[in-house]
């Protein structure tokens, strides 16, 4: 067996314990070196980054891979499955890669832009065990498991936004995300255990076998539906992620911005999964519920970005309304599937819907991880972040007004970039679900083309203004993680068709074919 | 905080050894009977703690600083995780409990309902790396607070 | 290999591949570059051709011509304020009614999932 | 009846801690009550493993007969020490807001939007 094979068969697990054992390190390597620290976080990610990939290569070609802790004997004994496992399908591949690009793009990034804090060994373990947490949760096979990387990445990031105490405002937003997270969190657990009460399992593939749509059940869906959705930020419970997107440090907001679509991930997974059998019963129509609060998430974000003058909150509720255009198209999707004569269309419009909304996914991590990279550079040079402030930095700083464009131009859907093509992909289908929907979906990406046209007029543009006369380029490791994010993009943007298809395709089959994460149950690992 | 009365430095310090030894052994018998790692941790934290109350923080701080602390809560973890990895090696999976039916220490197996300490595999290895963690853990805990309760004491 | 970069993203009914897209945007940049080129002929630096005119008026020092955030879109803000405030009342910041919220979406998806 | 008690009291630690979060303006209250709605999940899931009459799942010296079962006591068991780290954490923020805001009420907190 080669080196490669090992590290395939043992990934979904080293996934997981390579960077937990590098969380646990580095305070330990922090007391040695400052920079032995940063440089041993960045290889720890990159050697995450390459398991993840070879696992994601491997599962885009085979379809899901169950990997069981313990033992592999007795997995399935007495018709009850007894031991914990991961189970990685396309989709939780394709979240991981997400995950995990924009964690080392912000390991990258914080090298120089958290160098003169303190307290920066608990920073860079923290943020180890956000993208454990994160990873666990996109990656698990198991109920209670989700739960417990759910509040892994809660208690993380909590810490981690309120990082900067001297502020006021950022421990206040720290305590709102832990109240709203733990909350969220329990409500979680309440349905696991309505589910495990009913069915002896926690597994998701065992309960989705087994699962039955008792009233019960409706409780236990209702309650894993709305508590994940508003770790998501769906409006109206989207008022956190203006405070904790915010008012973290902006490579925390990075992260944030993923961990907050691995709850999404868990929205997806509890309805086309774990009620993936039931769903398609005709009277339920959830996904209009989808679309309506990925309407108003759309509209609420962005009239409430369009009147912010902080620049971080701006791109936060930016944010929330990208998260719209995800919860809009893949609410497409459900009603699709869900509705009997419209099943013979899934293939048709409802898929395309999926794999907008699934494309959308990436895109957004990416034009608004690297609209906050640049937020974070203007505050990182002028120590300024409210927008009646700034002005006139273009002149100084040129790399970063080029991200910023490329990130501007991307987040509102303007074409070659990567976010027109999910953007099309999602208006093509909601179009012919409603086309009033498409009418207000390109209604509000022209609202957000206008909401990072005012952050462009005034802060890069304009005369230049004395008081920043001082301000010099951002150092080089910020510049080269905005040039990650922002080369992703325009590659993406550039060759959409070999992306969907490669990648957003699988994932896509992967959410709404959920016999396929069955599969071992009945066949065997 | 301040430290208490003479009473009650001299009760703390004698239920202290009591305390120590209950959660110690709660620790150690977590493969066994109802407890473990973070139970008894918590019990020993709370005797620690006890120490804390009666002697006060400032008296605490000239005994064990905070980053001590948390070295040995990441040694504890750093344990687990360890041992964890142990089992790709001898067992082929994550977690594997590879000391289970070996002559290594806790490797035997529980005969019909007499159950010794000597069983258990890595649990019980795992639950003392958890102990570690968890004392240290708790204890850094309650002391950054009582720290911070320390610096608001004197500012007002 | 190159055939699968550059191949059309179908999209159910229509299509979309960059590459023409920057075709056409090559095309007008250099129509737009041509007609740059007719009035760069007439134009001349440092004459009054190139100040700004305002009304007649003064120009104010550079840094007081700044157009402030809060200034753009003034029109927009002003007849959307009905629902504007509105919405602001709806973000009070206080974490209380962040969960009330949620408890409001509970209750109403718990009517809707039960009436089903 | 009496096989409801458990989860009647469930559902009340659950909605006096919702009342707690939602009315009650102190942040320690607030924390309490989140420790409440955990208390109510926790003894939700240790109620769903008892079975009337059975004994606790210690392997060594049972005495016999039907044993509760030990998989939801595990699951309460991670949940609680979870929750240890969850209200630690919330405690130690809410001495840092206490230093900044010099006060507790929950309303002091917000208002970047008005």
């Amino acid at each position: 067996m080669s080196i490669m094979d090992f590290l395939l068969q043992q990934s979904p697990a080293l996934i997981i314990a390579i960077p937990l054992l590098g969380a646990f390190l580095t305070p330990v390597i922090s007391r040695i070196s400052d920079k032995g620290r940063n440089l041993f976080v960045i290889l720890i990610l990159a050697f995450t980054a390459f398991l993840v990939f070879i696992l994601a290569m491997h599962v885009f070609e085979t379809g899901p891979m169950t990997y069981v802790f313990g033992s592999t004997q007795n997995v399935v004994s007495n018709n009850t499955v007894i031991r914990i496992l991961f189970e990685v399908d396309a989709l939780s591949a394709f979240m991981a890669i997400i995950g995990i690009i924009i964690a080392f793009a912000a390991a990258i990034y914080s090298w120089s832009f958290m160098d003169n804090e303190t307290g920066l060994d608990k920073y860079y373990s923290l943020m180890l065990l956000m993208v454990v947490g994160m990873l666990g949760m996109v990656m698990t096979g198991d109920m209670f498991n989700f739960f417990v990387f759910l509040e892994i990445t809660s208690i993380a990031s909590c810490a981690l936004i309120a990082f900067r105490t001297n502020k006021a405002n950022a421990v206040a937003a720290g305590f709102k995300y832990i109240v709203i997270s733990t909350i969220g969190a329990l409500f979680v657990l309440m349905a696991i255990a309505i589910l495990y009460g009913q069915y002896d399992a926690l597994n998701i593939a065992k309960l989705a076998q087994s699962i039955t749509f008792s009233f019960a059940d409706k409780i236990a869906l209702v309650l894993l539906v709305v508590a994940l959705a508003m770790k998501g930020g769906i409006v109206p419970m989207h008022m956190w992620v203006a405070d904790a997107y915010g008012r973290a440090p902006a490579s925390i907001s990075l992260i944030l911005i993923a961990a907050t679509q691995a709850s999404l991930y868990g929205v997806f997974r509890v309805l086309f999964t774990l009620y993936g059998n039931v769903i398609t019963m005709p009277s339920i129509s959830l996904g209009w519920v989808m679309v309506i609060l990925g309407l108003l998430t759309m509209l609420i974000g962005v009239i409430m970005a369009l009147i912010q003058t902080d620049l971080k909150r701006l791109i936060a509720y930016g944010a929330v309304a990208e998260l719209g255009y995800i919860f809009l198209a893949v609410g497409t999707g459900l009603t699709v599937l869900t509705t009997p004569e419209n099943v013979a269309n899934i293939a048709g419009y409802g898929f395309e819907a999926i794999k907008g909304g699934i494309f959308h996914i990436f895109n957004d991590i990416l034009d608004i991880g690297l609209l906050f990279m640049v937020a974070g550079a203007l505050y990182f040079a002028t120590k300024e972040s409210s927008l009646n402030k700034l002005g006139g930095l273009a002149r100084n700083m040129k790399y970063t007004t080029v991200f910023f464009l490329i990130g501007l131009l991307a987040v509102s859907g303007i074409p070659p970039l990567n976010g027109f093509s999910s953007k099309l992909l999602i208006y093509e289908s909601i179009f012919q679900l409603n086309p009033i929907l498409s009418i207000i979906a390109i209604l509000a990406s022209i609202m957000l083309l206008a909401i990072f046209i005012k952050v462009f007029q005034s802060a890069f543009l304009g005369p230049a203004l004395p008081q920043f006369s001082h301000v010099k380029e951002v150092p080089k490791s910020m510049l080269l993680a905005m040039g990650i994010v922002a080369a992703l993009i325009v590659f993406i943007g550039l060759f959409p068709d070999l992306f969907v298809t490669n990648v957003v395709e699988p994932a896509a089959n992967a959410l709404i074919n959920n016999q396929e994460y069955l599969q071992w149950l009945t066949g065997g690992i | 905080m301040k430290g208490m009365s003479k009473i009650v430095k001299t009760i703390a310090n004698i239920s202290f050894p009591f305390i120590m030894i209950y959660g110690l052994y709660i620790i150690m018998h977590g493969h066994l009977t109802p407890g473990g790692g973070f139970q008894g941790g918590a019990v020993v934290a709370s005797g620690i703690v006890l120490i804390l109350v009666a002697h006060g923080s400032e008296w605490m701080q000239t005994k064990i600083k905070e980053h001590d602390l948390s070295l040995y809560e990441s040694l504890g973890a750093f344990c687990f995780i360890l041992l964890a990895f142990l089992g790709i090696a001898f067992g082929g999976v994550f977690f594997t409990n590879f000391m289970v039916n070996t002559n290594l220490p806790f490797g035997q197996i529980p005969i019909d309902g007499a159950a010794n300490l000597n069983t258990g595999g890595t649990i019980p290895l795992m639950n003392l790396a958890v102990g570690l963690k968890v004392i240290a853990g708790l204890f850094a805990i309650i002391l950054v607070m009582a720290i911070a309760t320390l610096k608001k004491e004197e500012s007002t | 290999m190159l055939e699968e970069f550059i191949k059309t993203l179908l999209t159910g009914n229509g299509f979309w591949n960059p590459l023409v897209w920057i075709l056409g945007f090559i095309v007008i940049f250099l129509v737009v570059y041509i007609l740059r080129g007719y009035g760069n002929a007439t134009y001349k630096k440092g004459t009054s051709q190139t100040q700004s005119f305002l009304s007649g008026n003064p120009e104010y020092e550079k840094q007081f011509m700044h157009v402030k955030a809060s200034n753009l879109y003034w029109g927009w803000t002003n007849a959307m304020k009905w629902i504007i405030d509105i919405l602001k009342k709806m973000h009070t910041g206080n974490v209380s009614d962040y969960v009330l919220w949620f408890v409001i979406v509970l209750g109403v998806l718990f009517i809707f999932v039960g009436l089903m | 009846m009496i096989d409801n008690l458990p989860f009647i009291a469930v559902a009340a630690l659950i909605i006096i801690g919702l009342y707690a979060v939602l009315f009650r303006r102190n942040l320690i209250k607030i924390v309490i009550g989140i420790a409440l709605i955990e208390s109510g999940v926790n003894l939700f899931l240790v109620a769903l493993g008892y079975r009337t009459g059975s004994i606790a799942p210690i392997y060594t010296s049972s005495p016999g007969g039907i044993m509760s079962y030990p998989v939801p006591q595990a699951l309460t068991l991670t949940s609680i020490v979870i929750g240890v780290a969850v209200l630690a954490l919330m405690l130690s923020l809410i001495i840092h807001i206490y230093r900044h805001y010099g006060s507790l009420d929950v309303r002091k907190l917000g208002g970047e939007d008005q």
